[in-house]
């Protein structure tokens, strides 16, 4: 339990980035459109939040709204760029998946580029966000110490959106739409919904949210942007389905990545890890990710509709 | 452009100089940049067309093949002086300064040598650069020693290269002849030296050092590069919200990047290898025809190879004399850094 | 097939000029740019050569690739396969002192086991649980990745941590006599490895009853099943195929292109085989091709790069314009379809059903 | 009176085919209005444009005189025409309130207030006597239930025209019944109906007026009192139909499929197949009578060898093949016309060459140590579309994908039949084929009986078991309600035992 309060808020840390992305999946999974593009929207956002920030930061050292307009950018562009996947899964019925694998190879190559022609570097630094503890709330025993010391501003903001979003998928007219589309468009359709807009929306809502994910490894651990969020964008998609397509079940998952993958990180630190084969913890959360898929697979939540193009008018 | 294997020099004189990165990326912030830099600052005061006659390349993988084509693309675009940093491309430079007989080559951080037979193969055309990486260590143990006093200290290397593994071991001594010597009680824990295994994981480098602050650890030492970057991130952090802790950064003066307001930064001093130096100086040397083909260089305390900033706004005048005093010590061979592990941890 | 090959040209097309844009906007001239482009891959035999070696490891991921993608599974974790059956390669090769001619086949071999090993797993998880493939084979990736990380150093560690110990020349794929051919460029036997394989791969596909099986199985699992074919045996299969494919690209870049292991590196490779058979439109043939047009490009580009001042990453860029339009592919597929279409209506009779 | 709609000179267009060619049809209001047609005739295409899922190239709609502009089901809905799709368009693991306001969710706040909904429902369902419960799950409720839903999701969008788009194909006949009823109250509320049928006693029972159209085009609209059903028969089809099979006295042989109480489970897990019993003997054709999902592709599954069984076993000619594969059962002599043809029957992406020795392209001469011998394929192809008359474009080569339905199942049927076997099942061979196929089908499972093969035929459509079959299995929920002569029965005593009444206890 100690070595839980220990590493859980740097835990969280790693976990939200990771939280909001998968979210950003489940908006378009459950709108029917499957995107393996998330790890090139994150790393978009990171770029566009980089770029922006550092720009910024040139001139208003230290102030925090610059942070907030980086992570606006990050969103935008995320969105604006998803755009790309949208169009070829969406109106060109292209395979998803493959959409999805040239969008992460765009992102990568063209931040980069950019990247070296807007900087003349591949890399951009910024100055990111600091922790605080939460008045009054941090003296909660045990709770106090788990969720409402050391956290960054955007931890609260992704429960925030967690939160939402969990309301908007379960209570609101928009959620209800959404998952129909992902489980059947064709009675989407018959109830003149246009499968096509919920779908666009489900996959931009992925695109600014990764754009957000990227933006908060930004501010929060990395302070750099190198072109590449090493894999976490995948990772999501895994949690997604570890999560079987709900706000709870990922938030879960991402726990789990988050506090595994910080633990084998951190055991050399720590004496009571120390003496556990580093391969054994680096390799826990995956094996145990396999596992659980396991067992998950009999009564899997994946939307029915979920990588299958929709036409209008198909039978 | 330029015609294929022209003349080494132009009509000013200047010749061009190129580089083949390592895995790093140019703004590392460690060697691949430093000796971009290094590059640069020699060509600009050579009054080089830097645009024209400076060029980096990054290869596509990290196996000799890659290296090489990169040393032919450099070679075949006129690019004949080149400047390698890294030990991996030890056996590259091995084939090249044979293959590009016309073009010189300056290796950081290796020397050449054969795939089977590890004895240094310097042909006349290199030159082999190595730093005492554990003297800067050494200096930077005893500077965070004299200037904490007392209490714990960390280090966090990246994966287990040679370079790394000599700022560490360096580290460790100099804690340890400042505890003896100067009076101050410092420790360094074996749980708190680490090697996180990645130059890249910044996430890694933020928890690892989270979890050594929290654990009382004062200032960390790291040789780590963006996992380094973590770290920086960790302790900047920290300081925002009113604790006092510290990183060591190395390699290049990295007190920029630990500024968190008004020009402080949480970088108590950095260990220092002059890889921007050691560059310039050897586009100067070609410059002045005085390349030192053949030989193995070792910058060090001695020629000043290695050190601490020149400036130090995060010690005490007491501390800077008192590592300038041991600096001294090191020039004299009064002290001499061990470059192996012997007993110290990891 | 043909009309394949057709959109794969356009596409290859289309990212060629949406990069001579990018590079006309960072203010060079792509004429330049891409002439020093194809002239670093093909100006002398030394570049033709690494061409030809940097394209061998993506002909075999690519093959890897789009076999699976022929019986209809996306085998993501090409490059975990491929780390793996390198890895295990390397440490026979380190391990056994044997003339070349015995121990070099027994590597290569090895290495296609390892790799179907290591797919066999995602494999029986699809088959057996329904486990998506892309998931389980991203986690053995990185379980790949972790696994050699630390195995490297503690049984084969070389000069220093990082990296294994270096093969002897005698048990890798190097062949002085074709290296010399090509100017001493590093070409190697694997290339053989790798075109024998397009036609093993290509006659098994089309010509077998394994083929057969396999794809059915792919397009249409009920189907197959009703067929008395064993969906299940075949998805593993596939998928160790794939696998060993992805091995033998594992021991062509370790033991071949590279004679050691760097630890803390997933190989590009394994990625681009996707890419590879997407362009390829999965077929053999197709994915020799493209193969050999990444490698063009990947080592053509450091050559543009010291020659002008265009940054090398925009091969990277033409690369993956060129994936999102193969995937668009159905755009231009429509307009050869809109053409060649109202070209049969004018010789038949309108109104007539088209099927 | 006044029409409530009219459709004039409609013409629509898909790549390569006119599914409607300038139709007209008028509904008044308080109408039942029938629209006839075979399949593929463009039924469902007309009805589609009405409810704007397609936009006509040519014609004009008036709705209550008034010239609109449908361009999609929300303007229909706005309209007043609702539509009950043949396929239903319903989410199944949403409930029946999610799936009725779906597209029209009355909001308190920001949050979709689902119980004022389901009270309307609540409501709406005794109104129409439709007993519909608002909270149940979708996947949960039977056909005929989900249908209602259907018809809710119209009136509860204010619908005063609903378009019924074949109804009753997937319901019992005492279902249907209730249907009719469930009409009969919703023209006594107010209501305008179309409905889209190939079944002519459904009309005379129902319809006012029909509207016939044969390969897209308008035959003419008769008042159905005045027509009688063979009348509208041979509007539809285009010259006089007998429906009747000719066919000679079944001459029985030995026992070919023996099924001792088999009971198998089904998708959901619970026993869809509960102790059946069943023989067929050499030379007949047991046909299975059953509203679709009563045990009937359990059975089928079970003999095949798709499904895995629970208890019970399954003999072939004395052998018991219980335990064997797919694979040895298809070399033992057991042929499998699927009921999906393009799920199960065919790979798609095939061409005709390789979808023809799908079960023996293992076995000489086909393949050879593995390797395959196209020649013999293609040879063995040619054979098979000579003699079953499978028509497409490039012969051979031609992926099947791009076949017309009845051409896959001609394709089939010669696979199988070639398979020579001991004992053919067939399912649903004619399921969306047009007349002329179904003739010829019919003609060659005969051929098949009278070649001395036992013929196992599973069917929904009342008139083929009837018509083809010797004996008739009743199935009903799972079980074999009774076992009969075909000659000794009628479709009305048929029906009775479909919903679950044996013979001789009465309704
Ligand atoms: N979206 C479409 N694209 C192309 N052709 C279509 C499409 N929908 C229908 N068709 C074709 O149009 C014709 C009419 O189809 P429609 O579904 O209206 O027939 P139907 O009379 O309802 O038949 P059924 O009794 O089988 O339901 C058919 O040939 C069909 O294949
Ligand atoms: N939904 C659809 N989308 C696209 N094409 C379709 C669709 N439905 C049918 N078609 C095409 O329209 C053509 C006619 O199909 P259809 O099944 O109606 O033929 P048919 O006239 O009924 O023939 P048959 O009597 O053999 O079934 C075929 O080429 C078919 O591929
Ligand atoms: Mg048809
Ligand atoms: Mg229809």
């Amino acid at each position: 339990m100690d070595l839980i309060i220990q590493i859980f808020p740097y835990a969280i840390a790693y976990t939200i980035p990771l939280l909001i992305v998968a979210l950003g999946g489940l908006f378009s999974e459950r709108s029917g459109v499957v995107n393996i593009g998330l790890e090139g929207l994150m790393v978009v956002g990171g770029f566009a939040s980089a770029l922006t920030i550092s720009k910024l930061q040139e001139t208003h050292q230290g102030e925090v709204w610059v942070i907030w307009v980086g992570i606006l950018v990050a969103v935008l562009t995320g969105a604006l760029f998803s755009l790309l996947h949208a169009f070829a899964s969406i109106n060109l019925h292209a395979d998803q998946v493959i959409s999805g694998i040239a969008i992460n190879m765009i992102a990568g190559a063209l931040t980069i580029f950019l990247a070296r022609n807007i900087t003349g570097s591949g890399n951009i630094s910024i100055n990111g966000i600091t922790r605080t503890d939460i008045p009054v709330l941090k003296n909660i025993p045990i709770l106090g110490d788990l969720f409402f010391k050391n956290t960054y501003s955007t931890t609260w903001l992704v429960i925030g959106i967690l939160i939402i979003s969990t309301f908007v998928l379960y209570k609101t007219r928009l959620g209800l739409r959404l998952r129909a589309c992902g489980e059947y468009p064709q009675a989407a359709d018959a109830a003149g919904i246009n499968v096509y807009r919920i779908r666009y929306l489900g996959v931009i809502i992925s695109g600014a949210f990764s754009g957000l994910g990227g933006a908060i490894i930004l501010v929060t651990y990395s302070g750099e942007f190198t072109g590449s969020v090493a894999g976490l964008g995948f990772l999501a998609i895994a949690a997604l389905i570890f999560g079987q397509w709900k706000p709870l079940g990922i938030l879960a998952a991402t726990l789990f990545f988050g506090v595994a993958t910080t633990i084998a990180n951190v055991s050399q630190v720590i004496p009571s890890l120390a003496h556990i084969p580093p391969l054994a913890l680096k390799l826990f959360p995956y094996v145990v990710t396999l596992i659980a898929l396991v067992i998950f697979s009999k009564s899997s939540q994946a939307p029915k509709s979920v990588g299958v193009a929709y036409e209008k008018g198909k039978r | 452009a330029c015609g294929k294997g022209g003349d080494t020099k132009d009509a000013k004189g200047a010749f061009k100089v190129g580089m083949v990165t390592d895995s790093g990326t140019i703004d590392d912030k460690s060697f691949n940049q430093g000796t971009w830099e290094g590059i640069q600052a020699g060509a600009k005061d050579l009054g080089f067309n830097l645009k024209q006659d400076t060029k980096y390349l990054k290869p596509a993988g990290e196996t000799e093949a890659d290296y090489l084509k990169e040393i032919g693309n450099l070679n075949d675009a006129g690019f004949q002086f080149i400047i390698t940093p890294g030990y991996k491309f030890e056996t590259a430079i091995n084939k090249a300064q044979d293959k590009y007989k016309d073009d010189k080559f300056v290796i950081i951080d290796g020397t050449p040598h054969t795939a089977k037979d590890f004895t240094p193969n310097v042909k006349d055309n290199t030159v082999s650069i190595f730093f005492a990486e554990h003297e800067a260590g050494y200096l930077a143990g005893i500077a965070t020693a004299v200037q904490l006093k007392t209490g714990d200290v960390g280090f966090i290397g990246g994966m287990e290269i040679p370079a790394v593994q000599k700022y560490n071991w360096g580290f460790q001594q100099g804690i340890k002849y400042a505890n003896e010597k100067l009076g101050t009680s410092i420790s360094l824990k074996a749980n708190n030296v680490v090697y996180s295994g990645s130059f890249t994981d910044k996430a890694a480098g933020q928890q690892i050092a989270a979890q050594m602050y929290d654990r009382g650890v004062k200032a960390i030492f790291t040789a780590a590069g963006g996992v380094g970057q973590g770290a920086i991130t960790e302790a900047k952090n920290r300081v925002a919200s009113g604790k006092e802790v510290w990183v060591v950064g190395v390699d290049v003066d990295q007190y920029a990047d630990g500024v968190y307001k008004d020009n402080k930064s949480i970088i108590l001093t950095s260990a220092m290898k002059g890889v921007a130096k050691a560059a310039s100086d050897m586009v100067k040397a070609e410059k002045d025809k005085k390349f030192p083909g053949g030989q193995t260089l070792t910058y060090d305390a001695k020629n000043d190879g290695i050190g601490l900033p020149k400036e130090n706004p995060n010690l005490s005048s007491d501390t800077i004399t008192k590592v300038n005093d041991v600096f001294n010590k090191i020039k004299s061979g009064e002290i001499v850094v061990a470059s192996e592990r012997g007993s110290l941890i990891k | 097939m043909k009309k394949g090959g057709i959109i794969s040209l356009i596409a290859v097309v289309l990212g060629l000029l949406a990069g001579a844009l990018l590079i006309l906007v960072t203010g060079n001239d792509p004429v330049e740019g891409f002439t020093y482009l194809f002239q670093g891959g093909l100006k002398d035999p030394e570049r033709i050569g690494n061409t030809f070696a940097t394209a061998t490891p993506l002909i075999l991921t690519g093959l890897s690739v789009a076999f699976a993608f022929r019986t209809g599974l996306f085998n993501i974790g090409a490059a975990g396969q491929m780390l793996f059956a390198g890895f295990c390669a390397s440490a026979i090769g380190l391990t056994f002192d044997l003339p070349t001619l015995i121990l070099v086949p027994i590597m290569v071999i090895v290495a296609f086991i390892a790799g179907a090993a290591w797919a066999f797993i995602p494999g029986l998880l699809k088959a057996r649980f329904n486990v998506h493939e892309v998931v389980s084979t991203i986690m053995m990736n990185w379980i790949a990745y972790w696994t050699v990380y630390y195995l490297v150093p503690q049984y084969f560690k070389g000069s220093t941590e990082t990296e294994s110990k270096m093969l002897a020349d005698a048990a890798t794929l190097k062949m002085p006599f074709l290296s010399n051919l090509f100017g001493g460029s590093y070409i190697n036997f694997g290339l053989f490895i790798a075109v024998i394989m397009v036609i093993v791969v290509s006659f098994i596909i089309n010509r077998t009853v394994l083929g057969y099986e396999l794809k059915a199985v792919g397009y249409n699992r009920s189907a197959a099943e009703y067929a008395g074919i064993s969906v299940n045996r075949n998805v593993i299969l596939s998928m160790m195929i794939s696998g060993g494919l992805a091995g033998l690209a594992g021991v062509v870049q370790f033991a071949g292109n590279a004679s050691l292991i760097q630890i803390g590196v997933l190989p590009t490779e394994g990625f681009d085989g996707i890419a590879v058979a997407l362009l390829g439109m999965n077929t053999p043939i197709g994915v020799f091709f493209s193969a050999i047009f990444f490698g063009l490009l990947y080592s053509g580009k450091g050559f543009m790069s010291a020659m002008t001042s265009i940054p090398p990453d925009i091969a990277d860029v033409i690369i993956a314009i060129i994936i999102y339009f193969s995937a668009t592919s159905i755009l231009i597929k429509k307009v050869i379809d809109r053409v060649s279409k109202s070209r049969k209506y004018k010789n038949s009779n309108v109104g007539e059903k088209v099927k | 009176m006044e029409y409530v709609v009219e459709m004039l000179n409609i013409t629509k267009e898909f790549p390569g085919i006119i599914a409607n060619d300038n139709i007209t049809l008028r509904l008044k209001k308080g109408e039942v209005h029938a629209l006839l047609g075979e399949n593929g005739a463009g039924k469902s295409t007309l009805m589609s444009v009405l409810f704007g899922m397609y936009t006509p190239e040519k014609g004009i709609i008036k709705i209550k005189g008034k010239e609109v502009k449908i361009s999609n089901p929300n303007v229909a809905n706005e309209l007043g025409i609702g539509m009950v799709h043949q396929h239903f368009k319903l989410v199944s693991n949403f409930t029946v309130t999610e799936n009725i306001i779906l597209g029209l969710e009355p909001k308190k706040g920001l949050v979709v207030d689902i119980k004022t909904a389901a009270k309307r429902i609540e409501e709406l369902s005794k109104t129409y006597g439709l007993n519909v419960d608002p909270y149940a799950k979708i996947e949960d409720i039977t056909v005929g239930m989900q249908q209602r839903v259907e018809i809710l999701k119209t009136l509860y969008r204010n619908a005063e025209v609903l378009i019924l788009d074949e109804p009753t194909a997937v319901l019992t006949p005492q279902e249907i019944q209730d249907l009719m009823k469930i009409i009969k109250n919703l023209i006594n509320e107010g209501k305008s109906i179309i409905i889209i049928t190939h079944k002519l006693k459904e009309i005379k029972a129902v319809a006012d007026q029909c509207t016939v159209i044969r390969h897209g085009k308008y035959i003419g609209t008769v008042d159905v009192k005045q027509t009688s059903e063979s009348e509208m028969a041979s509007m539809m089809v285009g010259r006089q139909v007998s429906f009747k099979v000719d066919k000679v006295e079944s001459n029985p042989g030995e026992v070919v499929l023996d099924v001792n109480n088999l009971s198998v489970k089904n998708n959901k897990k619970v026993l869809g197949l509960k102790n059946a019993t069943l023989q067929v003997r050499a030379g007949e054709i047991v046909g299975i009578a059953g509203v679709e999902g009563n045990g009937q592709s359990e059975l089928v599954e079970a003999i095949t060898g798709l499904r895995a069984i629970e208890e019970g076993s399954i003999l072939l000619k004395n052998q018991d093949i219980t335990k064997h594969s797919i694979r040895e059962r298809i070399r033992n002599g057991i042929a499998h016309i699927p009921e999906d043809r393009q799920k199960r029957g065919l790979v798609l992406e095939y061409t005709i060459e390789e979808n023809v020795v799908l079960e023996i392209y293992n076995q000489e001469p086909f393949s050879k140590y593995g390797v395959l011998d196209k020649a013999a394929i293609a040879k063995h192809a040619k054979k098979i579309i000579e003699e079953f008359d499978v028509r497409s474009g490039e012969g051979a080569k031609t992926v099947v994908e791009s076949m017309s339905g009845g051409n896959q199942q001609k394709a089939i049927i010669g696979r199988e039949i070639e398979l020579k076997p001991e004992l053919l099942i067939a399912c649903q061979p004619t399921r969306g084929l047009d007349v002329g196929s179904i003739e010829y089908i019919h003609k060659r499972l005969i051929e098949q009986r009278d070649s001395g093969k036992a013929v196992l035929l599973i069917s929904l459509e009342l008139d083929e078991v009837l018509n083809l079959s010797d004996r008739i299995a009743i199935v009903n929920a799972g079980e074999i309600v009774d076992i009969v002569n075909a000659k000794d029965t009628n479709e009305d005593e048929l029906g009775l035992m479909m919903a679950g009444i044996r013979r001789g206890e009465g309704a």
